[in-house]
């Protein structure tokens, strides 16, 4: 059985096969043996070289976080579009677009069209649970367009400015 | 003692609060409002009623709604929690005018201490150790910046009626300072409908030491020693302890006798906390009196070995102090992480969204003060916190391992949490060497987090891949709820409850 | 200190006792038979490895494959945990041989107190009081029968290798002693292997009142004050608590004094406990010596606010006793609820089968120690605790309420558990009231369980059909794991951990 | 929906209807207005005239373990044959058998063919988890049978011995 899993965008390729004792995980050259057991839906014991590890997973519309060592990961599985920003997504906007992580009220518009900014200057703030966050320009460049006021509800996504990169 | 007590709140402190009502066999009333419907505090009640729409205007801070249900249910007094309406003394004001008892200073003294800067005046008369700053709150940014050149930079600017850091700015020069004085008050005004904001000093590498007093009200208080709470992310708390390494016998005695001094002049009743900064060379100042239950209370409880909710409840309900000073102590080393819905990773945004899987930590030492379950949404529309794990040991040592191993099991799935920061943070060696300062995050956190090591990554590959090979059945009940929505989620009903 | 530990033991006490490794950065390893490959325990480890079959006898009690796997694994010490081969003599002899340390006693020291009649010898000729008795063990009935008129009826019958209850018996007259000497020996010799037995005079409505010990290599050696744990069923604990009701400060302070007497005359060496019986007029005489961590050792770690687990690992990695007699005092109470696979309703047979759900108790004052989860099986093999939970208050009556509530708020569904016995034990206005016997069970709760009211069969009735009428989807679920076995569950390469 | 469950072998029918708030159950003459939301699949939280109850519920071959104020009613399915021991049933022989609830090992069989015996008189010791248990009569009667010697490993519900009871 061979998966393919995002981590950040990277994608990876991963084929499990039976092993002489147990079984192992093939990732292009690297091999990992492993042994498990599964305690519940989503709780394994899985065993990685003389080790047993307790591993927690739960997945929800493709995107998989994996709880080992006392880290979570997540990775979404490949070929999935997965923009599920309640399930606490943190996938971050185009380079030419700036958008908010969370639901919340724009509370200031710092620029104008045709305003030139620089990489992290602050563009806008949205407040959301009673915090004012600063959204920063991800590039050099020109503000294009303008979707929204202060005061305005804004949802997780959607553009509030369009950026023309500098380059 | 009291019948029956409403809880005007809702996660974790509501269900703690719960808990000791049962221990005390008193009946409890959950309020909620209408996407709390399936909350953990909704459950842990005798009885629950809707209070209104999911914005806290509507519900928590709704307090026509929350008198009117108090009132229906029949419950004799109202236990606020901490945040929302605790220290609102028109809430307080207006439950004593219903003959409603509130579990918590009287209005007075709460309006009082609420109010920094008339706090300040009094405390400043009795000789009181104050951090320079301005004589009065200001709504004026002229006057700020004039008033800052006095003070001299860094200066803090906060929000006169502010609590819990919101409003919180610090400027090093007049130019931070516009910027600051814009937002703050800005921020004051929605959070707490006043825009006043006031400024002070800003003391460089302080420790944040507050002391935990009870008053009953007959005029008998006493203290219960400090918590230490300098680990702060955005001028929040996210790690307190006790004791605090950087006190001594004496320095102890003269900080609690200060704490009880500020009680006396105040006026004070029931539980609170007098809040002091402490710099390096072991001066101390008053900062403010917190009217409340703190979030992070359970610290002393278990390094004193009191129930503070417990006393909270008798000394409204009118019974003398049972406590002497001479016969308290602590003993042992306690910790607490607050464990926040929020990104560490992106300047602790909040995080919102449903839990899918979560696993509370247990066994020797270890608490967990939870408002959460497997399956329950986390909302935009309230404070982040998930809940507080909490672990005590004979030593400071021991407990930080305690803290860091129960840490590293504790998953909560679905949503981001600060739990592996936590980790990171109670096992750095600063932390466990005692060197905690306020700046302690910027300072030793901000490489935070570590590359993942290729075999982790490699590990939770195979971990993956594993669990994707498992029949469908088992993956789509992953998630605590099933999709189905069941035939019997019966809404409106609920509000029979009050009936 | 010890790199790497190897516990030989299983459930609640391993889970404990590899937490505690954790802590002071020891890595542990975990043994278990073929039926405990998804046990709690295996899953607690940094390492596990396979040792035997299900029966006891081929894993738990195989000394030859737990020295083997320590050995293979590069452990430099054991802990036994509780039962199994805790209290081996023989065992511990075999670590010392091997070089591996036994974290507990000397064999030597063990060897003296597990044998009851060597013991009585030792400590009466120091003047420890004593239960009148027969000076030697036997296997002849005839010499018992004789001993019996001596000493007069009633009569308790004992393993003279026993512990916990297996192989005790109570006998009024003649013919209840024939028929007890019968079982007694068969059981005495298929617990552990030797049928003799002894005989002593049975005291009328006594408490059971024991003393925590710690003593170093060195010759130091202090009490942790008293646990009373007269709630029994079968001769077994199933509640036990401290500070103990019957005892003040004067008789605290000579029974401690008599269990350090006993410590030191036996040689007896890192933690321990010492057992009396105190009767109605406060006389107290020395029963024996547990050579082993307790079950309910969490409420002394509760009340006298230290962590036995790692005391016991310090002692044996040659550390000096670092507490001082007069710094240790008593603080709050605490009480320990054993929670037993068993049925309260027909007298107290285990019960085995799957968990199909648990959800633990959690919140302020509350421990739980656990070695089960939902979906785990509980085998025929071993001996059915499946957990404990403690509950600390700073007095009685609360921790009383507190467990009451925590108890009443644990589901365990699909096995016959003690809980619902325990809650109504803690509830039981004689408890309450500190009237604790060890007759307390047959005298307050032989008319257990209450009859059900109809209101509330017709509330569970309610919820079945509720629960039926949700989608098949969701009940399939209901129980931990689909029935379906998952393609990885890999058995044989668990053995790899050793490698 | 009609559901029917027994307990203790008594049945008890059940009917969930639409109430003008919530729900209601409906068992003979009596009605139980009530108004639920599921936790979890165990986990309901139930509203019953005012009170809000936490239950737990599992199930296994048609027996039902609920869990509601502390206190774990097991209710079968009706219709369904259920001897599932391992989970927890509490299933008495009949009358005219001796057997046993656990596996075990028999000790001793204190009695022979024939014998006269009497209501709770102990007729069989059988050893499980460490623990002796005495199995005694369940009627006043006479031995027919005995299907096992000293020292058999017995599995629950085998009968042991079969009796013809007095009348």
């Amino acid at each position: 059985m061979e998966y393919e899993f995002l981590l950040n965008g990277t994608a990876y390729s991963i084929k499990l096969e039976k092993a002489k004792s147990g079984h192992k995980a093939v990732l292009g050259k690297i091999e990992i043996p492993f042994a498990s057991s599964q305690i519940s839906d989503n709780e394994y014991s899985i065993m990685f070289d003389g080790e047993s590890k307790s591993v927690y997973i739960a997945e929800t519309n493709g995107a998989l976080f994996v709880h080992i060592n006392g880290r979570v990961i997540r990775l979404d599985k490949a070929g999935l579009e997965n923009n599920n920003f309640a399930a606490g997504g943190d996938v971050f906007g185009a380079k030419d677009e700036v958008s908010t992580l969370m639901p919340g009220k724009i509370v200031k518009i710092l620029v104008g069209e045709g305003d030139k900014v620089t990489l992290n200057q602050t563009l806008v703030i949205v407040e959301s649970m009673k915090m004012e966050n600063k959204i920063v320009s991800p590039t050099d460049g020109e503000i294009k367009s303008i979707h929204f006021s202060d005061g305005d509800l804004v949802e997780p996504g959607q553009p509030i400015i369009i950026l023309i990169p500098a380059d | 003692m009291f019948k029956k007590i409403l809880i005007a709140n809702r996660g974790e402190i509501a269900v703690r609060v719960m808990k000791a009502c049962r221990e005390l066999g008193i009946k409890s009333v959950a309020v909620y409002s209408t996407i709390d419907r399936t909350a953990l505090h909704v459950q842990s009640a005798d009885e629950a009623v809707c209070i209104g729409e999911a914005p806290p205007s509507e519900s928590y801070l709704n307090i026509d709604s929350i008198i009117e249900t108090a009132k229906k249910t029949g419950a004799d007094a109202i236990h606020p929690g901490y945040g929302f309406l605790a220290e609102n003394h028109l809430f307080a004001e207006r439950c004593e005018k219903e003959g409603i008892v509130f579990i918590g200073p009287t209005s007075r003294s709460m309006k009082l201490v609420g109010d920094k800067v008339a706090s300040r005046a009094v405390t400043e008369n009795v000789g009181i150790p104050l951090i320079p700053g301005m004589k009065h709150k200001s709504t004026d940014p002229d006057e700020c910046l004039t008033a800052a050149k006095k003070i001299g930079y860094p200066v803090l600017l906060k929000a006169s009626a502010g609590g819990g850091g919101k409003g919180m700015h610090v400027a090093r020069n007049k130019e931070e300072l516009k910027e600051a004085i814009e937002s703050g008050m800005r921020e004051a005004k929605s959070a707490f409908g006043d825009p006043s904001v006031y400024l002070e000093k800003y003391i460089e590498k302080p420790r944040h030491v507050e002391f935990q007093v009870l008053a009953d009200n007959h005029g008998d208080a006493v203290h219960l020693f400090e918590r230490e709470c300098s680990i702060q992310r955005r001028h929040q708390k996210i790690v307190e302890e006790s004791p605090s390494v950087a006190l001594d016998d004496d320095l102890r005695r003269r900080m609690g006798e200060t704490a009880l001094k500020v009680v006396e002049v105040s006026g004070y009743t029931n539980a609170g906390t007098v809040e002091f900064l402490l710099d390096e060379n072991k001066k101390f100042y008053f900062l403010e009196v917190n009217a409340r239950l703190q979030v992070e209370h359970p610290v002393t409880e278990l390094v004193v070995g009191i129930d503070l909710v417990h006393a909270q409840i008798r000394i409204a309900a009118g019974e003398k102090l049972w406590l002497k000073q001479e016969q308290l102590s602590q003993r042992g080393h306690a910790i607490e992480c607050r464990i926040y819905a929020e990104d560490p990773e992106n300047n602790f945004l909040p995080s919102a969204g449903k839990i899918l899987y979560m696993k509370e930590p247990t066994g020797p030492g270890i608490r967990h003060d939870c408002g959460v379950y497997s399956g329950s949404e986390v909302s935009v529309y309230y404070d982040p916190i998930l809940s507080k794990l909490i672990a005590y040991a004979p030593t400071r040592e021991i407990c930080c391992q305690r803290m860091a191993a129960a840490l590293a099991n504790f998953p909560i799935l679905g949503i981001k949490t600060d739990i592996e920061f936590l980790k990171d943070t109670v096992n750095h060696p600063e932390f466990i060497a005692g060197n905690t300062f306020t700046n302690f995050i910027e300072k030793n956190m901000s490489d935070w987090p570590p590359e993942t090591k290729i075999d982790h990554l490699n590990r939770a590959l195979t971990s993956a891949a594993l669990f994707s090979s498992l029949p469908k059945t088992r993956i789509s009940s992953s998630d605590g709820k099933s999709s189905i929505p069941s035939p019997w989620e019966s809404l409106g009903a609920w509000e029979i409850a009050g009936g």
